[in-house]
């Protein structure tokens, strides 16, 4: 018997079904990726076994023995943590604080033994490598901190299932690497991972066996030996996506923006069609430099060869800056608003007249945008809470779109999103870029990065180190400007 | 803490030192009658701290408070004998009230604002179909504990300054004091942490409700009388107080410290206002302008209503 | 009639509280936010002005809090006032700290609409509820000819104006065995909530035939309830007191009249105060007693150009509220 | 090649949304009034009757104005509990104006709403550029308008009101709707369609939802915070006029406890404290069923006392099941308070 064993697992939601019928089944030591397109329900069974969500039907067994957890806190009495896709991490607490929440060690008087905690949260965190300071607010850290916040607190809980959510879409590469070593550290007879991702060369890297879902349904379950990443994206999207053709550098117009950088280069230069792509670690600063792009901290700054001043994201909007947040959940989305008033957030000015809003008009720009996103929803009216995290992005991507930029500073425009769709992103990036917008590309996915950049700018403490051009960026050099170890870097 | 949580602590201390031109103002008597007279809405604040901190709110308090002290001075009578029962007559209704209040909080999943904003109107109506007209006699230890004095100092103070302890060690110190702040600073969050969210919210409205208890012994001490308006107000009063020392509407930040330290402004200021003798009308403005000039160098939290 | 006249006749020694001048008078208000108490204290200040052994009048607000009372009528002792007067929120609740200022020798003078006996109040400057009460029921009896339905409309449930007008009310009725009392509300003493209360008392009862209701301000919201229904005609207002606005709504309809409720009682309880600092004997309660004015002499007492929120007294123009 | 998935599956009909997005949800609140109509009419005929519903409408009217700015000032996610004093004040400072002449009418309307608009502007400043909780700053401002009133006053509400001015707000066209209540009807129904329609109206509902993600999409908080509370402060002024109307001068504190009245109203309608949801709709329905609920245990001649105990039941019971009408939204199982999740936003 399986040490996990899922049966016609279903959950419905008013208006959606999420699940329906999911048999799966794994095996102790094993990690078991999850894979599928947005919205196919790989967050709504993991919250199921998390005992978030209670199912509609179907029957869960552990370890042979039928188990429905209630509460969270049932689930992980019995042994299962996980790590949330979006972060659920208190931002008024410390990380130590955060970490033992509900389970606080006591001292004999039965108040919480503060020293304790911290010590036992120092170990935890030297134990596995993680970059934290116990005593941190949690609500100060940048999205990959609150990340490894969640990560040393389900790795804190002896698990016996252990459920990670996207946990690399928000951290960068150290980070990543770290992660890994982490799982093939814990791996374990007695442990089942299951494993989440969009990444796919991730999953071949780490995974044993794959089970792919697809509206909600379980396609298959396969042993990653037996597989190409080809193969995999066909069962997930149901169809193949296409090599990028490398673009051709604009021909040298003047620079559309530019901006004052420590380090070397001293200066960003972006031109009309051309696509800046920025690489660094995580807290290399590539975010600071986008928010001041956006009107959000004071930077020097020349468009059209004038200098500018930025008071606020506003003054960038009216320039034609649009910013594209890496923070999806805290600064993108307004949670219980509808799909499309998210969409069209930013693009009202252009969408109104005399201060009214024309919602036939509103409604034909959103929904061609997200059409072409190949957004998920059950409907334009849905509030944007009820998406799944991939199709979420997607709206927001679609909202800096229908602002029209002449400049678009994208931070991790494809986080969490599927294949398909970033293949679809991909494709819009680079059209942008031929009809002559200026667009910086920050992402933690390299790949990405190379793929579609004119140059590579890398980041590291707040300065840029080393700029790429065209063809000269490869993976290995670009990771080593990053970390500092290779020569000439300054 | 950030600097501006520590703003009540400036107004406070800038209001003491002007106040301390003043010649009668310096007299222990009149500070201890300060001191005195802030008791009942010190522990109502208290309580509301709790209540708050956790992201909810407690209309109701008030008149719960106004139905103990009718209830305690009618069934004491002045007898000094009830005086025990009376003191668990009112802990358990305060306890008893605040289990209810939790227990709808819980079951009906309506905004705690208009919840309790029922519950005050319901209370309200008991108290008055119970007396009209102010009732019965507080016994001698009751009246004691709201004015009297140990060892030459006034028991009231003494008393909040031990339950501000308390509360102070229990929502620092406590596991349940930590859940508290987890399930104000975000409840779905701390439920996906495995507290029972629940059972904390209930226990909140428990400890709101005992110190509606307390607060109504030492309103009844004080007064005397079973008064049935003696509560009115009082929620609102004591949530001003709570706001003002720092503690986020929104739940999930705050301390006691800054809840008394707001209580002694407020009454201070009352208290100032008098003793410089100034028309009661002017002493209305000036008292909103300090509540306004207090809390923009407090600052408790974003820009949200329930900040 | 009215509170227990042995009471009231009692004499007070008041040897103990005698004092050589100047004086500082403390009033502790349990409101001030009322026009009849803003002009109750006119007639305090202006009393006070015409006396120069007073040099200084202090006030404190209570605003309807009886917690702020005890501490406000504290306060005032600590600044050494040599007399208090008062009108309470709740006067059993104020009492241990009205002894206190008793027991230091500051002797204190219930300024308004009732008689309290107890330690803590030396001595009273009332007018009589119960009294007041009686007036307008049978002056209301009278005018409805001894029988009929009426409702009666009252201040804020649990004051001893709500208490000492009902009962007042319900003993007069024993006499009028044909008037039967519907229904007894509670306006607030706010002209708003006595009408829209009113605007259902009409739904209930397709008949009413008398309205009882001592206070003016609730009875012209009252009387535009019953004007709006169309059904003013059938009803008998009973007097008001001297409200401004009431005895303009009487002047206009020539019905109603007034009981007054006079507000010079603040200038009577000052003079008592002086007497009592002088060591001069006095009696417990000085009755400040109330008149019935006539729809037909309304003319004398209504001021036309004044706001509605104002009262007919007879305080000199330059001490009347600016 | 095209395979099912590959086809986007959004439903762009905004008519789905109304089969699908929650219109039970979005209309609890007046399900739940008809249905306590519907009981109320079965204790008593008053009910029944226009002219008896009209002249709720028309008690509800000053605070119902009133609730309608503090309504836009929560959607935006803060809150307005200075709408009773501004009522008390603009009540007293009109009459006071208007002095007893027809003539002055115009001008001490302008005046008085004027005042209004600039205590709101006063408050929107404060919370704009401070970050102290409106809860407290607004309340603050509360006692000091009280304050003012009272010094401006000398505490009795000076002022005759003109002649004409009382008769022409409680004129009832067609001898059954008053002019008041027709007036509220209308200040709802514009509140209703700016809200829903303008940028001003939408951009209430972004900051109100998320204030960081409102200022990245460019949206100007503070100027709009000021905005919304300086019309906050003109439509309590307006209630406050509106109170002159219906009852006269009265006293200095007549708008008393009216902005607890509207917060109810407001709440009770689905708009919360953590602001971008609910909408002027819900308050109207949120009003009027507090004041069926005051009307009705007034009207069955429950004694004073039993009144507030079953008003405050009603209000309970009311909210609870417009609670459970909204709460097929919670995903989550049996979460706590929903905190009403009706979407009453765009
Ligand atoms: N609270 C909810 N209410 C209604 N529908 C929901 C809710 N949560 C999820 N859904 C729907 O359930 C489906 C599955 O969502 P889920 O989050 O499980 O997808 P996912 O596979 O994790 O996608 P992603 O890769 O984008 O994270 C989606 O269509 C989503 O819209
Ligand atoms: N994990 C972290 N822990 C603590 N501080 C961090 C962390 N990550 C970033 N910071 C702080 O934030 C600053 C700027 O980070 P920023 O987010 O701009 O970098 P980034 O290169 O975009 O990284 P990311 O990949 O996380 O977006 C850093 O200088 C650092 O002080
Ligand atoms: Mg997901
Ligand atoms: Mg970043």
């Amino acid at each position: 018997m399986a040490f996990l064993e899922i049966r016609g697992l279903s959950k419905t939601f008013p208006g959606a079904t999420a699940l329906d019928g999911v048999d799966l089944s794994a095996e102790g030591g094993e990690v078991h990726a999850l894979v599928g397109a947005n919205g196919a329900g790989k967050s709504t069974l993991m919250l199921v076994l998390a005992g978030v969500l209670s199912p509609t039907a179907g029957e869960i067994r552990l370890a042979g023995v039928p188990v429905a957890f209630s509460t969270p806190r049932a689930a992980m009495e019995a042994g299962v943590s996980i790590v949330y896709q979006e972060t659920s991490a208190l931002p008024e607490m410390t990380v130590a604080e955060n970490i033992f929440l509900g389970r606080e060690p006591t001292t004999r008087l039965g108040l919480v033994d503060r020293r304790r905690l911290y010590e036992e949260t120092r170990r935890l965190l030297d134990r596995y490598h993680l970059p934290l300071d116990p005593a941190a607010q949690v609500g100060r850290l940048t999205v990959a901190g609150q990340q490894l916040v969640e990560i040393a607190r389900a790795l804190s809980i002896a698990a016996r299932v252990l459920i990670l959510d996207e946990p690399t879409a928000v951290l960068s590469l150290a980070e990543q690497r770290n992660l890994f070593d982490i799982i093939a550290g814990l791996r374990g007879p007695r442990l089942l991972i299951l494993y989440v991702s969009h990444r796919l060369e991730e999953i071949f890297t780490i995974a044993d066996r794959i089970t792919v879902l697809r509206d909600g349904r379980k396609v298959t379950t396969v042993a990653t030996a037996d597989l190409r990443q080809a193969d995999l994206v066909r069962l997930m999207v149901g169809h193949e996506v296409r090599e990028r053709v490398p673009l051709p550098a604009p021909a040298g117009a003047p620079p559309l923006l530019e901006a004052r950088l420590t380090g070397n280069p001293p200066r960003l230069e972006v031109r009309g069609g051309e696509i800046l792509g920025f690489a660094g670690l995580v807290g290399a600063g590539r975010s600071r430099l986008g928010r001041s792009l956006a009107g959000l901290d004071p930077i020097d700054l020349r468009l059209d060869g004038r200098p500018v001043r930025l008071r606020s994201p506003a003054d960038a909007l009216a320039h034609g800056i649009v910013y594209l947040t890496e923070d999806r959940k805290r600064e993108g989305l307004f949670d219980n608003l509808s799909v499309l008033v998210n969409a069209t957030a930013a693009a009202l000015p252009s969408l109104s007249r005399f201060g009214v809003v024309r919602l036939a008009v509103e409604r034909r720009a959103g929904a061609a945008i997200l059409e072409r996103l190949r957004l998920v929803a059950r409907s334009l009216a849905a509030p944007v809470r009820e998406l799944s995290g991939g199709n979420q992005q997607k709206v927001i991507f679609g909202r800096a779109l229908l602002c029209r930029p002449r400049i678009l500073v994208c931070d991790e425009p494809t986080r969490g999103v599927d294949v398909g769709a970033k293949d679809e992103i991909y494709d819009l990036l680079l059209e942008l870029a031929r009809q002559g917008v200026a667009i910086v590309l920050i992402s933690s996915e390299l790949k990405e990065v190379l793929a579609l950049s004119h140059r590579v700018l890398v980041m590291r403490d707040g300065a840029a180190v080393r700029e790429f051009t065209g063809g000269e960026a490869n993976e290995q050099d670009v990771l080593l400007a990053a970390m500092g170890s290779l020569p000439g870097a300054a | 803490m950030r600097l501006t949580d520590r703003g009540i602590y400036w107004v406070l201390a800038t209001v003491l030192a002007a106040a301390g031109l003043i010649p009668e103002f310096r007299s222990l008597g009149n500070l201890a009658n300060v001191a005195t007279q802030s008791a009942a809405l010190a522990v109502l604040a208290l309580g509301q701290t709790f209540v708050i901190l956790c992201g909810l709110i407690d209309l109701s308090v008030g008149q719960l408070t106004g139905l103990i002290v009718v209830l305690v001075c009618d069934v004491a009578a002045g007898r000094d004998a009830m005086t025990a029962p009376v003191l668990l007559l009112a802990l358990g209704l305060g306890a008893g009230s605040g289990a209810i209040t939790g227990l709808l909080n819980n079951r009906l999943r309506i905004h705690p604002l208009i919840l309790t904003f029922g519950t005050m109107s319901v209370l309200q109506g008991i108290v008055f179909t119970y007396t009209d007209r102010s009732v019965g006699r507080a016994p001698a230890a009751i009246a004691w504990l709201a004015d009297g004095r140990l060892l030459g100092l006034p028991v009231a103070p003494l008393l909040v300054l031990l339950l501000a302890a308390g509360a102070h060690v229990t929502l620092t110190r406590t596991r349940f004091g930590m859940h508290v702040h987890a399930v104000g600073g975000g409840r779905d969050n701390a439920r996906r942490a495995g507290i029972d969210t629940d059972r904390v919210a209930a226990t909140v409205f428990v400890i709101s409700g005992v110190s509606a208890s307390i607060g109504g012994l030492l309103v009844a001490g004080r007064l005397g009388v079973g008064y049935p308006h003696a509560g009115a107000g009082f929620e609102l009063d004591a949530i001003v107080a709570v706001v003002l020392g720092g503690t986020s509407l929104t739940g999930g930040r705050g301390s006691v410290a800054g809840t008394v330290a707001a209580v002694l402004l407020l009454g201070l200021t009352n208290n100032v206002l008098n003793l410089l003798q100034i028309s009661s009308f002017i002493q209305m403005l000036v008292k909103g302008l300090i509540v306004i000039g207090a809390i923009l160098v407090n600052q408790p939290g974003g820009r949200r209503a329930f900040a | 009639q009215g509170v227990e006249a042995a009471r009231v006749q009692e004499t007070v020694a008041t040897a103990r509280f005698k004092k050589a001048a100047p004086y500082r008078v403390g009033v502790a208000a349990g409101y001030l936010s009322n026009s009849w108490v803003v002009f109750c204290l006119q007639h305090i200040r202006y009393e006070a002005a015409r006396h120069k052994e007073i040099s200084e009048v202090l006030v404190t607000d209570a605003g309807f809090n009886p917690g702020k009372q005890v501490a406000d009528i504290e306060d005032l002792i600590s600044k050494n006032v040599n007399l208090i007067l008062y009108w309470p929120v709740d006067e059993k609740a104020i009492q241990p700290a009205l002894e206190k200022a008793v027991v230091k020798g500051i002797p204190t003078v219930n300024t308004g609409g009732g008689f309290t006996y107890s330690p803590g109040t030396v001595a009273n400057a009332f007018i009589d509820q119960v009294v007041l009460g009686d007036m307008v029921a049978r002056q209301l009896f009278k005018d409805m000819r001894g029988k009929g339905k009426i409702v009666a409309m009252l201040p804020i449930a649990g004051t001893t104006a709500a208490v000492d007008q009902l009962a007042a009310l319900r003993t007069a009725m024993k006499e009028f065995s044909q008037i039967e009392l519907l229904s007894a509300e509670y306006g607030d003493w706010n002209r708003a909530k006595a009408k829209q209360i009113t605007e259902n008392l009409l739904q209930r009862h397709p008949r009413i035939d008398g309205v009882f209701s001592p206070a003016g301000q609730m009875s012209i919201g009252v009387a535009e309830a019953f004007e709006e229904a169309g059904r003013l005609k059938e009803v008998v207002m009973s007097p008001g007191d001297e409200y401004n606005g009431w005895l303009k709504w009487v002047a206009k309809h020539k019905r109603g009249g007034a009981v007054t409720f006079p507000t010079r009682v603040g200038q009577e309880a000052v003079r008592l105060g002086l007497r009592i600092l002088n060591g001069e004997p006095v009696k417990r309660g000085l009755a400040v007693p109330s008149e019935y004015i006539s729809p037909a002499s309304i003319t004398r007492y209504v001021e036309p150009t004044r706001p509605d929120d104002w009262w007919a007294s007879t305080l000199p123009e330059e001490w009347k509220p600016k | 090649m095209s395979t099912e998935a590959e086809r986007p599956r959004v439903r762009p009909a905004a008519i789905v949304s109304w089969l699908n997005a929650g219109w039970v949800e979005r209309s609890a609140i007046w399900v739940v009034l008809v249905a306590l109509l519907g009981v109320a009419a079965l204790c008593s005929d008053a009910f029944l009757q226009p002219s008896y519903l009209f002249n709720m409408v028309r008690q509800a009217a000053p605070v119902g104005v009133a609730a309608i700015g503090v309504t836009l000032v929560m959607v935006m996610g803060g809150v307005d509990l200075s709408v009773g004093a501004v009522i008390s004040l603009a009540a007293v400072v009109a009459a006071v104006l208007m002095d007893g002449q027809a003539g002055n009418i115009g001008y001490a309307l302008a005046a008085t709403l004027t005042i209004g608009a600039a205590i709101g502007f006063a408050n929107g400043v404060l919370i704009a550029w401070n970050r102290g909780s409106p809860f407290i700053l607004t309340l603050g401002t509360a006692v000091a308008v009280y304050g003012l009133t009272q010094i401006y006053s000398g505490g009795t509400a000076r002022g005759i009101v003109a002649p004409g001015f009382r008769e022409f707000f409680n004129e009832r066209i067609g001898g059954l709707v008053p002019v008041l209540a027709l007036l509220f009807l209308a200040a709802a129904t514009i509140a209703a369609l700016v809200q829903r329609t303008t940028r001003f109206g939408r951009s209430l509902y972004l900051v109100g939802s998320n204030p960081r993600a409102a200022r990245l999409a460019g949206l100007r908080a503070a100027r709009l915070t000021v905005t919304t509370y300086t019309l906050s402060g003109l439509l309590a002024a307006l209630g406050g006029i509106a109170l002159l109307a219906r009852s006269g001068v009265s006293s200095t504190f007549a708008g008393r406890g009216f902005e607890f009245d509207a917060l109810a109203a407001v709440v009770l309608g689905g708009t919360t404290f953590e602001g971008g949801r609910g909408g002027v709709g819900g308050t109207v329905a949120g009003l009027l069923v507090l004041f069926v609920a005051f009307n009705l245990v007034n009207i069955l001649g429950l004694n004073y006392n039993v009144q507030r105990l079953v008003a405050g039941v009603i209000i309970i019971v009311a909210s609870a099941a417009y609670t459970y009408l909204t709460s097929r939204r919670l995903t989550e199982s049996r979460l706590w308070p929903s905190h009403h999740t009706s979407e009453g936003a765009p």
